[in-house]
């Protein structure tokens, strides 16, 4: 008796499964058929990194302070770079990024003090040798350089001339002050905000 | 009036030429179309969409991959018994379309019209267990003997449930005709009057043809394929083909025995008789994409302490009832 | 038949040496197995581990403690967030770094999620082995919600290095949230499906029941922990044991069974996806605003001189990291205890008397990762 | 002869299982010529997941599987004689010794299985719990 029972009972389970997936063949599927429709990224995926465009300048910002470089586990990142006239930092001439090595750990976005590292978009890199992943992460900005550059020198120039226009003012001020029975307390110069970028003293 | 071939042809010879030529060119695309099915019920079941690409709904699939497997190397192991290792897919092969020329497809067509149609079906099918054997013991190849050790059991304990519950239908039909078998289910289906030899007779054919749940022959999890490790390309092929054969041979028996063959309502025959095997074959599928695999001994105790004592039961009333009426 | 070894001693012919593994597909990575069996019933087992060696314990030594992060969800690939995180708590207690109570809270949220898709992956092989593929997939398919939503703000699906010293990596949205909580609600409705399918499926019942059976005295001198050491009716857990993290503010339950076989380590495991779901839930309602970062992290790890032990409990057990610090910002050595490494050792007892057919189902059970067992 | 006119007409059945041999070979031969061939000998080697082969496969197998062949062998044979009663079962005029010579074969075939299930064939004596067989750092 107790037999008939388990196997019946068995064989009532066993029924109710086919019913799980005999719902589940009525059901849509859920797969995106991948090479004719692009996967959605989250926006924060990590991949190769890349250098993000620094708004006031038009290229990149990197300073070539070598940190990535530095705390990079793979080291993967090589980075040279050059101090170019009238330019207060260095500019990078070289940035490779190794990618076969990258383990898309992110340590160096973390890490940079510019915020000029971000991920790209590409998610789906495939090569056939190593060099194929060897990316030249200045390559994008190549043609904006100069341009860069010019404009550094340029905000450089200009904030010079303010900060020059302003010790002067002050000077004058000061002069005026101490013309006029040395009322004013003078201004510090250094208080001030240079720019509002972050950090880079642009 | 029976239309064989040989009545339509005059000579055995031509008839048999002409039947090889029809089956073979219906197994080869019957196949390849069973592997698709099962790629698509199965993708559906898990909600994925199956093959796509080749052909509308990727029905070109599969013959793609048979124009793969046909260019692939053919390596036979260095240990291995060659005779064996090579004897083992002709054997698997070899009497499949003997079996399919049995089946009266419709009222007034079949190949070959034997009184004996049912034992033949039954003794040649039960042959494939010989290939399988040879191709594990043949590989030297643990794996594969494992497989072919399970695979006999396996087949011996489900042979002994399959043949009862056959005999159930004997008794009824008093004829091993399958022609006749099926003629008489015109009105009701054996299926009505006989659901537990049905039911038993669907496991142990599922068994028969080492179909999940009781694919522990293969058992890719375990086994490695089993008793098919060390075949590579179209000879691996060989044993694909006759497992989706014997598949359409055990649900064409089923649909014979059990429910009606060509017998149905407004369609032509033969649609109605594949209509019910592809029906069957789609339960087969459905049993696969959904049990998990029986463990081997608990398959033996299954048949040997289930089946049959159920099969001979059912075997008893079924002579007692007939007495009765 | 040439040049192959023969067994030499007659006696001994009916029985037979076969690898199982490295490469073989139930083995769930390179592990080896050479069992020697008779006919189908297995005599002795030996596990033989290494073959995806990755030395992560040297590379330790090799670099300072933040680029030892990225390591960390390496070793375990799939419960890394609670390796990462972990890592991140033994450095917090050995520098006594106070962390943010929101990053906390998604610390919370992100390992127990974290659990719940390391057990979706278990359940879905175990089934895999068993020669049930299509709940497989389903498990697939709900682990892809939990990777999704973890990508969305770790950036990574796998190897997140989310965790940093002092708090974690990048805040979590609205929108991230309202996901977990989607999730949840989604997969409560999807649990009872996987019972009808799997749990009370007899094949899958009588596959698992009486195989595999461990004793407590065996699993303490395997030093056995997880959810194997739960299914011998033992309440060990490291999260109510020696609450780290905020543990101690969350209400959950340990679940335990008795029989200790393969079928109550799957209802333990089951269980535990559900309970991890409760944490969820809970953090997710409670979470507070906040900073996700300390205010001024150190720029330099430099634990001092001395050596620490901090452990975690990871989706497979009791995950333990030896720390030596010689006081600079290189560790001199960073040992690893990794769960799965001790349970595997208890195949060699479990094993023998078994049949192969139930190896896979034991293997399975353990829920091993080898990259885990190798380091 | 008769006997030979009674094989004469299952020709046919001959002739379609003699062109199977012949479209098994067939698929076998085609890639002789278009498939490429391995160079190295380990690709020759039998599969045991990536390790050389530790001995033979060719073993003595456990006697627990001839007990299962012998079984099979008393039912299945058995059977067979079932076909021809199964044919003229109900045809006769007697009208209970049919069943009751069924019953009467059916029963003492069955007393194979009971003896066999009782003698235990089907609950192989494996161990499910652990045993000893070493400890911890001996």
């Amino acid at each position: 008796m107790q037999a008939i029972l388990d196997v019946s009972r068995g064989a009532l389970s066993l029924l109710r499964g086919m019913g799980v997936t005999l719902r589940n063949f009525f059901r849509k599927p859920v797969t995106v058929e991948y090479p004719r429709k692009r996967a959605k990224v989250s926006k924060n995926h990590r991949n190769a990194i890349a250098l993000i465009e620094a708004g006031n300048i038009g290229s990149h910002n990197c300073i070539a302070c070598l940190q990535c470089e530095k705390i990079c586990p793979s080291a993967c990142i090589s980075i040279t770079g050059t101090r170019p006239d009238g330019v207060p930092f260095k500019r990078p001439d070289k940035f490779d990024l190794d990618f076969a090595l990258c383990s898309e750990c992110g340590l160096c976005v973390d890490v940079c003090p510019t915020n000029t590292l971000g991920y790209s978009e590409e998610y789906d890199t495939a090569g056939y040798t190593r060099a194929d992943f060897k990316y030249d992460l200045l390559q994008p900005w190549l043609s904006r350089e100069d341009q860069a550059i010019e404009r550094i020198r340029e905000a450089e120039r200009r904030k010079k001339e303010e900060r020059e226009a302003k010790r002067k003012a002050q000077a004058e001020a000061r002069a005026r002050a101490e013309a006029e029975k040395r009322e004013q307390q003078p201004e510090s110069a250094a208080k001030q905000d240079q720019d509002g970028e972050r950090g880079t003293g642009i | 009036m029976v239309r064989d071939f040989t009545d339509i042809f005059g000579s055995t010879w031509l008839a048999a030429a002409a039947s090889v030529a029809v089956i073979m060119a219906f197994l080869s695309v019957n196949s390849l179309m069973l592997i698709w099915m099962e790629r698509k019920v199965s993708a559906r079941m898990q909600r994925r969409l199956g093959p796509t690409e080749h052909g509308p709904f990727g029905l070109l699939q599969t013959f793609c991959d048979a124009i793969k497997l046909l260019g692939k190397e053919l390596i036979t192991p260095r240990h291995a018994s060659t005779k064996l290792y090579l004897a083992a897919p002709i054997l698997i092969f070899a009497p499949i379309i003997a079996i399919c020329s049995l089946f009266p497809v419709s009222g007034n067509w079949v190949f070959r019209d034997y009184d004996i149609a049912l034992v033949l079906v039954l003794a040649f099918t039960s042959m494939s267990i010989l290939g399988i054997f040879a191709a594990g013991w043949g590989s030297n190849n643990k794996y594969s003997l494992l497989g072919a050790i399970r695979s006999i059991l396996q087949n011996i304990a489900y042979e002994v449930p399959l043949l009862l519950s056959v005999m159930a239908v004997v008794l009824l039909a008093g004829s091993l005709n399958l022609r006749d078998i099926a003629m008489q289910q015109s009105g009701i289906p054996y299926v009505l009057l006989q659901p537990l030899a049905a039911l038993i007779f669907f496991v142990a054919a599922t068994a028969e043809t080492n179909r999940a749940p009781f694919d522990i022959p293969e058992a890719e999890s375990e086994l490695i394929g089993g008793f098919h490790t060390e075949y590579s390309g179209m000879r691996f092929g060989m044993f694909f083909f006759a497992e989706y054969s014997s598949m359409v041979i055990v649900c064409g028996l089923a649909t014979i025995l059990f429910l009606g063959g060509w017998h149905g309502p407004v369609l032509p025959g033969i649609v109605w008789f594949f209509i019910k095997v592809y029906a069957l074959i789609f339960v087969m599928m459905w049993f696969r994409w959904t049990f998990p695999r029986l463990r081997f001994d608990q398959l033996l105790k299954f048949s040997w302490l289930v089946l049959v004592p159920l099969a001979v039961l059912n075997l008893l009333a079924t002579a007692l009832v007939l007495k009765l009426l | 038949m040439p040049e192959l070894i023969h067994v030499a001693r007659d006696e001994d012919r009916d029985t037979y040496y076969l690898n199982m593994g490295p490469q073989h597909p139930s083995t769930h990575g390179v592990l080896r197995l050479r069992l020697l069996l008779k006919g189908e019933e297995i005599l002795t087992a030996e596990p033989i581990v290494g073959y995806s060696h990755r030395a992560h314990e040297k590379m330790a030594e090799n670099r300072n403690y933040i680029q030892f992060l990225p390591n960390t969800s390496r070793i375990d690939y799939l419960s890394g967030m609670i390796y990462n995180i972990g890592y991140c708590q033994a450095i917090e207690r050995i520098l006594e770094l106070e962390v943010p109570e929101r990053a906390e809270y998604i610390r919370i949220i992100c390992c127990e999620l974290n659990r719940i898709s390391s057990h979706l992956l278990w359940y879905g092989t175990l089934l895999l082995d068993l020669g049930g593929f299509t709940p497989f997939l389903y498990c697939w398919d709900d682990r892809e919600e939990i990777l999704d939503l973890l990508d969305a703000i770790t950036g990574s699906r796998l190897t997140y290095s989310y965790g940093r010293f002092g708090g974690v990596g990048m805040d979590v949205d609205e929108e991230f949230l309202s996901g977990v909580s989607a999730f949840c609600k989604r997969f409560r409705e999807r649990l009872p499906e996987y019972e009808t399918l799997v749990t009370k499926n007899i094949i899958f019942e009588n596959r698992c029941k009486d195989v595999g059976i461990m004793d407590l005295e065996m699993a303490r001198e395997f030093a056995v922990t997880g959810p194997m050491l739960r299914a011998l009716g033992e309440p060990r857990d490291l999260r109510k044991d020696e609450p780290y993290g905020i543990y101690d503010k969350f209400d959950f339950e340990i679940p335990t069974r008795t029989g200790g076989d393969t079928y109550d380590r799957f209802l333990v495991r089951v269980e535990e996806i559900q309970q991890s779901l409760s944490i969820v839930e809970q953090a997710v309602s409670r979470i507070p605003d906040g900073p996700v970062m300390m205010a001024k992290p150190p720029r330099k790890i430099k634990p001092p001189e001395g050596e620490y032990y901090f452990a975690v409990e990871s989706a497979r057990g009791h995950f333990g990291m030896f720390i030596v610090s010689d006081g600079s910002e290189i560790p001199e050595r960073i040992h690893l205890r990794t769960p799965s490494f001790a349970n595997l050792a208890s195949l060699r007892e479990m094993l023998p008397g078994t049949m192969i057919a139930d190896t896979i189902a034991i293997l399975g059970s353990i829920d091993i990762v080898l990259p885990e067992i190798d380091r | 002869m008769a006997g030979m006119e009674h094989f004469a007409e299952y020709g046919f059945f001959g002739a379609l299982l003699l062109a199977g041999v012949l479209l098994a070979v067939g698929p076998v031969v085609i890639p002789l010529f278009i498939s490429p061939r391995s160079r190295s000998e380990k690709s020759r080697d039998t599969y045991e997941c990536g390790m050389d082969t530790i001995g033979s496969a060719w073993v003595r197998f456990d006697l627990a599987f001839y007990l299962f062949a012998l079984i099979f062998v008393a039912f299945s044979v058995a059977v067979l004689y079932l076909f021809p009663v199964a044919l003229v079962y109900d045809d006769g005029s007697y009208l209970w010794r049919d069943f009751v010579a069924v019953a009467l074969f059916l029963g003492i075939l069955s007393l194979a299985l009971v003896y066999s299930w009782r003698r235990g064939v089907f609950s192989p004596a494996l161990r499910t719990t652990s045993q000893r067989t070493h400890r911890v750092g001996e």
